[in-house]
């Protein structure tokens, strides 16, 4: 455990999980939220939750945002909030 | 100011941030009008729950829950002269807290298990009203009901 | 706006009582906080129990694994029931079925991409098709270390769907269902589940209780009751393995065919 | 075996999806008679469980063996307050399993074996929750019932049921993260996720049961806990998701869901906080019991104003969880609120299974929606009304079925305990039921126009199958779709006559329960 590091990413996670839910572009937002997973995960892995780092980077940064977008690319990109 | 800092916020930072991430969620499953929009949210939502409980489970100066082979050489050796029931060689503090990272790997299947079938849902819901905004969805509900 | 002001209010009451009970919360790090040690004066928290003895129990170095797999197998069951149940319910929501005496069925689509023949997809579709069977062995590998390194059945199981889903963003999902078709998934599914199980059950034919890996020991024919927990535990993180990939792979076919198979992304 | 009773109760259904899984997505004959027998294994185990219990007290099991030191596994624990209940979710379970049996000519769909994995599913989360000794194995049964039901209330064909399957499953998911969140808190402040571990710990401490963390536990496991329950402000997905669901999956969701979930109420309230602990805090309980009242009001109240049968349904169920949480929070010093509760959940299941089978009995083979479609009824189906007014008078609460014993044990708490408005909300909730029912009566009775099959559904699934426009005179349901709604009428009555034993028994064991967790186990 790396307090600065801790920091740091905590407040990138804010940023990207706000970037997340505001942007109008939904394949965007899926985006975005592959790279809060991601980041997640790098906090896990910095707590030393090695197995729950893992296990986010492969369902949270992977299988979710494919799914997210599978949906979007089946239904409509464009969203009005 | 200095001291509120000193005593409630550093030492809880994750804590707080936590609450952050959890209300930004919570907000946006309650007033976003796109479903695939609260649905991203509810997953925020989620992960803000794994951040609290994998917080409890860090321990200053401890590695990750993984017994090295060194420290298991040294308690193959006390064991075997020892009986089975005696005092492991083990230190406790050594270790981050493996029980929130088990319960946690448990909420983030959940997690993606709730997601894959509100995604499945939210497909149907734009196959039969060919929206994904809520208030167009419940507008299209009114009607479906007047015409009958 | 209605929604904004009644989700602002909600939002504003529910982060006030969090916050209220934040500075109760024990020191972020702290190896004497309940979780960590146990109530002041009290037994020691589980977790001690947990550190201190999975060696002795079992032989698994990976405390995660072993707590997961058998001293928490109980739970792991469920999460994996927990995963078969939302493939079953996507399967329920969303596969569309074409029979022949249904008009309303959708149409097969004609034209099914493939990778041969299209360009801007060839160089994508065979260089996955390489990778996909390294990752597939790196999530064989990812299982059957759990007990020693990070790592277990979700993971391996996440890795070895992610490859097909690969295969199937990157080729095409009908050449990926040829290899691994829906009868398969949906059966595959259920076995993983079986293995779980049926692991748990065997243990009551000797009259221990359910997931009581300790009465293996004759069918593993190891010595003690610690390896059998041992390789049980490899067994049931098969289990889980094989049940995480199906669904895994079975969600993605239907949710980006909209449940019919049949085209892709 | 009969140590393993228990686990019995729920590894039945789940081994019964895997042989359905396996060998009946081939053959959907598989599936019903698999689903039965699973059931009624169950049900046998559950039976077993209640004599075990009651001859020699509480039955612990600990899954993998893992007993000594507390906590380090998972235990299961069947007590005099959980082993009825587990018999009356097989009991209820089995009835909609019969009830889904598919009438010969009708055409096979080819969803009919994921129907069944979801409903065997949704009763081993349901036995799973009821059953565990363990809080954060009820987070994880929870999901369990909960994506098994968003499946089972999607599995329809119509528009409607996606968006309320939708609504189900934000409010749902919500709820479950709270739960897991208070559960998170309790965790941060004990180290402990048993439940009589948690107890221990809290009874032995007097300042940690005061502290910030441990209230807030409370509060944020009881607001996910009502969300699930559909507890009056957070009902708002209910109505929607039962009433366009599919009859057979309103058959066993409807009855059991909301109950199973009042249970863990009450099961945190007794074996996790403790009443000592609960009645120490005295104005919570007051303010509790005018949420109740409120829930009860406004369930009434918006029943009245419904037109269609399920619908109506439905607010009563929301009307009966504000009898059931405001019973469980009355805090007399007899328990006899608590009791009430706990006799009240067990007659719910079965007055709510039972209307709810005749409703669909009524929408499949008479294309009844709206409440004016039951006009000349007991002509056409006189068992199936007769079925439906028992239902009808218990949930009244005409003695002597179960519905006004109950409801005689709520108002005896709440008369010990002195919250009269509470006790006037019963009531008066009782006159407005007496007054949908004997309207809903008069209708099926005397209505004057025996032909109402025609142009009614807004795309329900399964109703209005047939539409001939014959006036027959008399043309009962098939014996499968009828023999649920007249056992479960049975049932209402006879545990209408037995409910002194089997309130005894709870009684006992509750007060057994609550005395030996606080002098420390």
């Amino acid at each position: 455990m790396i307090v600065t590091f801790d920091i740091i990413i905590l407040v990138f996670l804010v940023l990207a999980a706000i970037i997340a839910l505001s942007v109008k572009d939904l394949l965007a937002a899926a985006m975005v939220f592959g790279i809060y997973g991601f980041l997640i995960c790098l906090l896990w892995a910095e707590m030393g939750a090695v197995d729950v780092a893992f296990t986010e980077a492969t369902v949270g940064a992977g299988v979710s945002t494919v799914l997210i977008v599978a949906t979007v690319l089946n239904t409509r990109r464009r969203s009005t909030d | 100011m200095q001291a509120f800092f000193q005593e409630a916020v550093i030492p809880h930072f994750n804590f707080w941030i936590y609450v952050v991430i959890m209300m930004i969620g919570l907000w946006s499953v309650i007033a976003k009008n796109n479903l695939v929009k609260k649905l991203i949210g509810l997953s925020i939502f989620q992960t803000a729950i794994l951040l609290l409980y994998v917080s409890l489970g860090v321990k200053e100066d401890a590695t990750i829950p993984v017994v090295e082979s060194g420290v298991l050489a040294a308690y193959k050796e006390t064991s075997a002269t020892t009986d089975k029931k005696a005092a492991p060689a083990i230190h406790p503090d050594r270790y981050a807290n493996p029980t929130p990272h088990v319960l946690m790997l448990t909420a983030i299947v959940v997690g993606v298990a709730t997601l894959g079938v509100a995604l499945a849902l939210t497909q149907m819901i734009y196959k039969d009203f060919g929206t994904l905004e809520e208030d167009e969805v419940l507008q299209k509900i009114k009607a479906l009901h007047e015409d009958v | 706006m209605k929604a904004k002001i009644f989700a602002s209010i909600a939002v504003v009451i529910t982060g006030a009582i969090l916050l209220y009970a934040v500075i109760d919360f024990p020191d972020f790090g702290d190896p004497g906080s309940p979780p960590n040690a146990g109530v002041p004066g009290g037994a020691p928290a589980a977790s001690r129990y947990y550190i201190q003895n999975t060696y002795r129990d079992s032989k698994v170095p990976n405390l995660v694994t072993a707590v997961l797999a058998d001293y928490r197998g109980y739970d792991t069951m469920f999460e994996t029931v927990v995963i078969l149940t939302a493939g079953i319910s996507i399967f329920a929501i969303l596969r569309v079925v074409r029979r022949d005496d249904d008009p309303s069925a959708p149409e097969p689509v004609a034209s099914d991409r493939t990778i041969d023949g299209d360009h801007h997809r060839i160089i994508v579709g065979i260089t996955c098709r390489i990778a996909a069977p390294l990752i597939q062995i790196f999530a064989l590998y990812v299982v059957a270390h759990g007990h020693y390194s990070p790592g277990g059945g979700f993971q391996g199981g996440v890795m070895l769907g992610a490859s097909f889903i690969l295969l199937a963003l990157s080729g095409s999902l009908r050449e990926t269902l040829a290899r691994f078709s829906e009868r398969d998934y949906t059966r595959l599914a259920f076995v993983g589940i079986l293995i779980y199980a049926g692991l748990g059950l065997l243990p009551m034919w000797v009259g221990r209780n359910f997931l009581d890996y300790g009465a293996l020991s004759g069918l593993f024919m190891t010595k003690g009751e610690e390896m059998a927990r041992s390789h049980s535990m490899l067994g049931v993180e098969i289990g889980v393995a094989i049940t995480v990939m199906s669904i895994m792979f079975a969600m993605f076919a239907n949710l980006s065919t909209r449940g019919r198979l049949q085209g892709g992304l | 075996m009969s140590e393993h009773l228990p686990a019995l109760v729920l590894l039945a259904p789940l081994f019964g999806t895997l042989v359905i899984g396996l060998f009946g997505l081939r053959d959907h004959r598989v599936c019903l008679p698999v689903t039965l027998s699973c059931l009624a294994v169950s049900l046998f185990s559950a039976i077993g469980l209640i004599l075990r219990v009651s001859s020699g007290g509480p039955v612990d099991y600990f899954m993998g063996g893992w007993e000594e030191p507390l906590g380090i596994g998972i235990q299961l624990r069947a007590d005099a307050i959980n082993s009825p209940l587990l018999v009356v979710i097989a009991i209820v379970a089995l009835l909609a399993a019969v009830f889904t049996i598919r009438p010969a000519g009708e055409r096979d769909s080819e969803k009919t074996p994921y129907f069944y994995i979801l409903f065997l599913l949704l009763s081993v989360g349901l036995f799973g929750i009821t059953i565990t000794a363990d809080a954060f194995n009820v987070f994880v049964l929870i999901e369990v019932t909960a994506l098994s039901s968003y499946g089972l209330v999607a599995i329809g064909s119509s528009k409607r049921c996606k968006v309320a399957a939708f609504h189900y499953l934000i409010m749902g998911t919500v709820g479950a993260s709270f739960y897991l969140l208070g559960v998170g808190y309790l965790y941060l402040k004990l180290g402990s996720l048993n439940m009589q571990d948690i107890h221990t710990i809290l009874a032995s401490n007097e300042n940690l049961a005061d502290s910030r963390a441990i209230r807030t536990a409370f509060v944020f496991i009881l607001v996910g806990i009502w969300t699930k329950m559909a507890f009056f402000p957070l009902h708002g997905w209910l109505p929607n998701a039962y009433s366009y669901s599919p009859s057979g999956s309103a058959a066993i969701l409807a009855p059991l869901v909301t109950k199973v979930s009042v249970y863990v109420m009450v099961r945190m309230m007794v074996s996790v906080f403790g009443l000592d602990q609960l009645e120490a805090n005295v104005e919570w309980g007051h303010f509790v019991v005018w949420l109740a009242v409120i829930a009860i009001v406004a369930g009434s109240m918006m029943a009245l104003a419904q037109r269609e049968i399920k619908k109506m349904l439905c607010c009563l169920i929301i009307a009966e969880v504000g009898y059931m949480v405001g019973g469980a929070w009355l805090g007399d010093p007899q328990r006899w609120g608590m009791t009430g509760t706990l006799y009240h959940i067990l007659a719910d299941a079965l007055m709510t299974s039972c209307l709810f089978l005749a409703a669909g009995v009524f929408a499949k083979w008479l294309g009844a929606v709206k409440l004016e479609d039951l006009s000349g009824l007991f002509r056409k189906m006189p068992l199936a009304a007769t079925g439906f007014v028992i239902g009808g008078l218990a949930i009244i609460g005409v003695p002597p079925t179960c519905g006004f014993y109950s409801k005689f044990y709520l108002i005896r708490g709440g008369i010990e305990s002195g919250q009269w408005i509470y006790v006037a909300a019963l009531i008066g909730s009782s006159l407005v039921n007496a007054v949908l029912f004997f309207r809903l009566f008069e209708i099926a009775y005397f209505g004057k126009n025996p032909v109402a099959s025609h142009a009614h559904g807004h795309g329900h699934g399964d109703d209005g199958h047939d539409h001939h426009e014959t006036p027959v005179v008399r043309r009962e349901p098939p014996l499968h779709a009828l023999l649920p709604v007249l056992v479960a009428a049975a049932l209402l009555i006879l545990l209408g006559i037995f409910n002194g034993p089997v309130v005894e028994f709870i009684r006992t064991g509750l007060i057994e329960t609550a005395t030996v967790v606080s002098t420390g186990r």
